[in-house]
């Protein structure tokens, strides 16, 4: 496992940095499994979701979270679940780590009763304020400003909550990250702000779109912590983060946290990808399989054993499936409420 | 009763809500160390300190946003704009976020923020000068108050400052330093009321804020010579308080709405569709509108002065409309 | 004549236009390398090249800010911003920047930008569902485009990319794969314009888009109940062509609205307002508006079919305004 | 002098600094005595439009820029007329540098014939584009984009001009700045984007608002040059627009220039900066003053030289405003022309 380096535009010169250089979090025995056991229900009931779209059960507006689930989960894992969190449109892995249930997540995707947002938000806005769930916004960039306010309500109040917001890489261009970071910064909010760089925004690559490598550098601009880590390595993510979480709740501040993430699957649902070369190449990269031989090698779980998790997660996932399924369909009056309280 | 500027009102809703409800917070460029830029939160700093009221920098999507996010937490910020023509730099922070995080997310959160913003006619050039609210009538999620006079300019604050709904508040330039009475006490004054600022029986003018001054000025006038004009001030256009104004044109039979927004869908369009979609057997007359004839408003007086109704052309128009 | 999808018939357009004049250039986001989102700019990137053909990041305040800025200085950009819901996230540069920049420096420059803008609404929740050119309309300096067909869908935009004023051009996405004939050639189609889609006596229907489409099925509907409907589609918002409706209207002396937007301060407002201003003595029955009725588009199908106008709901307005 | 110093965010390790480095590109003494005539006049024409202001001539939305001439006009020096310009609300020195007749701005501001703009921007909007004054946008950081796109024009019309886009450190907090320069940065455009850091933004001091000391150090977010410059020394900043002119017109890209500058007078004509507590110190720091002093030390003016310029330059102005008082005021019909083409 490497430390997370800071970025580059901070060398080493800055406290805020060594305080990230003297952590030590690296995840335990226990957490690595429930990691992994999480991550193979996100992915095995993502798959049956793209599945279900492409049948026509639900709108394709489904963007898979394949390859960047094991650094959502191990950032949210040293998280409590209590810390307010903004999640980008990245996959389900974010919302089925709080624990919001299967069956909730399906009936917002397909509008039925028994979802969280009443058919107004659809899947992409599930919301659960008890697990600290609280949405996203479907205009990229638009979670920014709302993290900070959220951060400045948690500083007034005098709470230890941090708030925790994930985004892309290419949402990272969006000029609200720039005022963002630079308010949450020059107020100390107790903000994360959690990249997740996966070298593209649809089918625009980074490189095209940004005009650095690394979306951390841009912390320079805002005097705060700008952390890289590898998004294939649990242990760097969970570290970055539980510093910055601790940094936050001491009042000092927000940090900028790039995850090195790699997309497994298409834009949305049904993207063929046509755009894309580098497809064969991600799969190896895939950290699901890095953390699976991990598991083996450490005799924390037998190739065996993860076959029955499989097994059990795809039943479950066919259980939620048939039980939404079966659930009426949301009232089209339902069109009228939840605007003005 | 006590005469205050409508300034001074402002500001005095803004210290008894502070006073009452420690989650109200301020802030805005230029609110606190200098009591911002028209001088109305003047005092504020002092009395409730840089925790709850402070400068923010030249950022307008995270002035607005973080106003969201923070009420979704339970805070009741009120965010300062320092030009109504402004929230057109926040657009997606006021129209998608404040108007429909709630809706979008199925309830699960109260939106109580206010957005003042500053707005008015004052030759400050294209970017500075304009009444947008028609902007937001258009939107749903939205509140939108436009006080007219000091007691509505603190009783309609209080107000907003109250509602669990995001408030956009429209403070008038040319009138800040405008007094009148405002009463003592906890006034709030309920959104969707409009008020009937002067009785008439041949025609209802509807205007707000400046060209209710002009409207009223004309009225007086047209009185003179035995012209009876209605005068009726929305107070808040969304909610819009139909049953006065549908009341009103059914005695009167005519109408004409005043105002110095954009005239191609500004307020007065809103208002001439209803009545011709609900009053039409009551109207005798054409509609007419009078507004900003969709053109920006430049930076010379000249050119803003041959636009904007004045009251001798609101009486004019009047009296053409009743010949 | 040939047979056309309209987004076949937007690529067309941008081809031809660019074949013709060098200094129109295409982007935004995903629009050259995979060739849109929707697919609509496929094959310019490969026919004109990265210079000409480029993808932007997700930055929609330089999107089209950077378009006002190529277009001063003599470039004839289009811009794609990728769900026309955006446009408030670049509202500044719409509004003040593209719509005021010429008025604001006494004309010394052009601004010849088009920005397109995908609408409409496919339940893909409230912030990418909406079709919001009654912002535009409102706003001074923009002209704006809703074409309904194939053909006036090329035609319109060749009209925008020549036009030296910024033109926000509304397409919308559920037409996208509508076919219908496309002259050869090079036809543009004037602004200002409006097209009688069908002639009627008893009663005028204004609608364009995915709302004219409903129009039309429940107008041919209605032919055979024997009530006579014209269906007059603007094919522009800025300018308006008032003649055509005021024409019609003292024919049938009955107006109904129908757009997708939202219903207060939506397009048929305005409609509405002018004509109770100009028609009055030819109008017979109370105006009409279906629209949106001032709530969000959710994501859910249910609750936009809900509150959207199909065509049999229209037919039964139609028939309930003639009772 | 202080060679320019590179943004500390790039360390020594950028190529680009080292070419700023390289460079050495004092102002020659013809050069110093007309930056330091035409800062005279800007001052003295300023003084008395406030004066105007105050009088009830013109409206006081005049931001007078004293303090902060020298800089814009050594900046101006090393550009071409042909280089277009927009220039920020902090003075007129950017204008009267660029050769636009005195009463052509008087017209603007008092709405009377001769001037640039029909009546429509008044005093902030003055245009000329055979001067290459492209104008302001009264929102700020509304220049941002439009700087970048003339630069896009500019490129893909394979001119070898250079944008100049001047800005205040207030600005630099808006969104559009981010969007800006990592795009224009991206593309390589010819964009120099200069940002006069004087510590305030009306009444918010520059701590108060922005995360960084230095807004330079922003560059770093975007992958090119940041450098800061002392406003107080009109060499610094001619040699580091003269780099990042030199970089531009090579197609190398953007730069970020930040002049140390000093606001030695009110946000506007009447404010009277109840707020600030530094005037007394900041009059101390007026680049002017030094400049006289270097002037007269070089033997390049005597003080006599300099009390004759003052004259002509006083009654140049007073001649100037004399005529456009006797000026006829503009139509209010303009109101309804150059909306549309
Ligand atoms: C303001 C805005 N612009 C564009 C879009 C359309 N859009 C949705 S996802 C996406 C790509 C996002 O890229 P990135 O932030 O890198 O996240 P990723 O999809 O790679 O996880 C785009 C352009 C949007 N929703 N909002
Ligand atoms: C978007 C926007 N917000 C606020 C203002 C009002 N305003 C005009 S100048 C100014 C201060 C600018 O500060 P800075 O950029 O540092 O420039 P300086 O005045 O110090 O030269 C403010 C807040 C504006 N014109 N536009
Ligand atoms: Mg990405
Ligand atoms: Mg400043």
């Amino acid at each position: 496992m490497n430390k997370p380096r800071p970025s580059a535009a901070f060398g080493g010169a800055d406290p805020a940095v060594d305080a990230i250089k003297r952590t030590n979090g690296r995840l335990d025995d226990k957490a690595l499994v429930e990691i992994f056991e999480v991550a193979m229900r996100s992915r095995i009931f993502e798959a049956r979701l793209v599945r279900w779209a492409k049948e026509g059960g639900i709108p394709p507006l489904l963007h898979p979270g394949a390859g960047q689930e094991i650094a959502q989960l191990a950032a949210l894992h040293v998280l409590r679940n209590s810390d307010p969190m903004l999640y980008a449109h990245r996959g389900l892995a974010y919302i089925i780590g709080r624990g919001v249930p299967l069956t909730a997540i399906l009936a917002d995707a397909s509008g039925r009763e028994g979802g969280t947002n009443n058919g107004k938000g659809g899947l992409m806005h599930t919301v659960d304020i008890a697990r600290g769930v609280y949405g996203e916004s479907g205009t990229l960039g638009g979670g920014f400003v709302i993290a900070t306010g959220m951060g400045m309500a948690i500083k007034k109040q005098r709470r230890d909550d941090v708030i925790v917001h994930f985004f892309g890489d290419g949402t990272s261009n969006r000029g609200t990250f720039h005022e963002s970071l630079n308010w949450a910064a020059v107020q100390k909010l107790p903000v994360i702000f959690i990249c997740e760089n996966n070298g593209w925004a649809v089918s625009v690559p980074t490189s095209v779109s940004t005009a650095v490598e690394d979306i951390a550098s841009r912390a320079a601009g805002y005097g705060i912590p700008g952390v890289v880590v590898d998004g294939g390595d649990a242990d760097e993510v969970a570290e970055a983060v539980a510093v910055a979480a601790e940094r936050a709740r001491a009042g000092e501040g927000p940090t900028l946290i790039e995850i090195k993430a790699v997309r497994l699957l298409g834009h949305f649902a049904t993207d063929m990808q046509e755009y894309r070369a580098d497809r064969d190449e991600c799969q190896a990269r895939d950290p699901m399989l890095a953390l699976r031989r991990r598991l083996v090698e450490a005799g924390l779980l037998t190739e065996e054993q993860m076959a029955e998790m499989e097994r059990r997660i795809t039943t479950e996932v066919e259980d939620a499936l048939d039980e939404v399924k079966a659930a009426p369909l949301v009232s089209g009056e339902l069109a009228f409420t939840d605007l003005y309280s | 009763m006590r005469q205050l500027s409508y300034a001074q009102a402002i500001n005095e809703a803004l210290v008894e809500e502070m006073d009452r409800d420690e989650n109200v917070i301020l802030y805005g460029q230029d609110v606190a160390a200098w009591g911002g830029i028209f001088r109305v939160t003047t005092g504020l700093l002092d009395r409730f300190g840089h925790e709850r009221v402070f400068d923010s920098p030249i950022s307008e999507n995270v002035i607005v946003g973080a106003g969201v996010g923070a009420a979704i937490m339970g805070m009741r910020p009120v965010a300062e704009l320092q030009y109504a023509d402004f929230l057109l730099t926040a657009g997606d922070e006021i129209f998608l976020k404040a108007g429909m995080w709630r809706f979008m997310h199925g309830g699960a959160f109260k939106v109580p923020l206010v957005v003042r913003l500053p707005s008015g006619s004052t030759s400050a050039g294209p970017e500075h000068s304009t009444c947008p609210e028609a902007y937001i009538m258009h939107s749903p999620g939205l509140l939108c108050a436009v006080p007219s006079t000091p007691s509505d300019a603190k009783g309609l604050l209080k107000e907003a400052i109250r509602n669990d709904n995001p408030v956009m508040y429209f403070e008038h330039r040319l009138l800040y330093q405008k007094k009148g009475p405002v009463p003592d006490g906890d006034v709030t004054i309920p959104f969707g009321k409009a008020a009937i600022r002067k009785e008439g029986k041949m025609l209802t003018v509807i205007a707000w804020q400046l060209m209710l001054q002009r409207a009223l000025k004309a009225a007086e006038e047209l009185e003179k010579e035995g012209i009876s004009v209605e005068v009726i001030d929305p107070r808040t256009l969304t909610p819009f308080d139909w049953d006065t104004v549908l009341e009103s044109v059914k005695k009167t039979g005519a109408c004409l709405v005043i105002e110095e927004g954009y005239r191609s869908l500004g307020v007065g369009a809103e208002i001439g569709a209803t009545l011709f979609e609900k009053a039409l057997p009551w109207l005798d007359r054409p509609f007419r509108r009078m507004a900003t004839p969709d053109v920006p408003l430049a930076a010379t007086r000249q050119l803003v002065d041959r636009i904007l109704p004045s009251s001798d052309g609101i009486a004019a128009e009047i009296r053409d409309m009743l010949k």
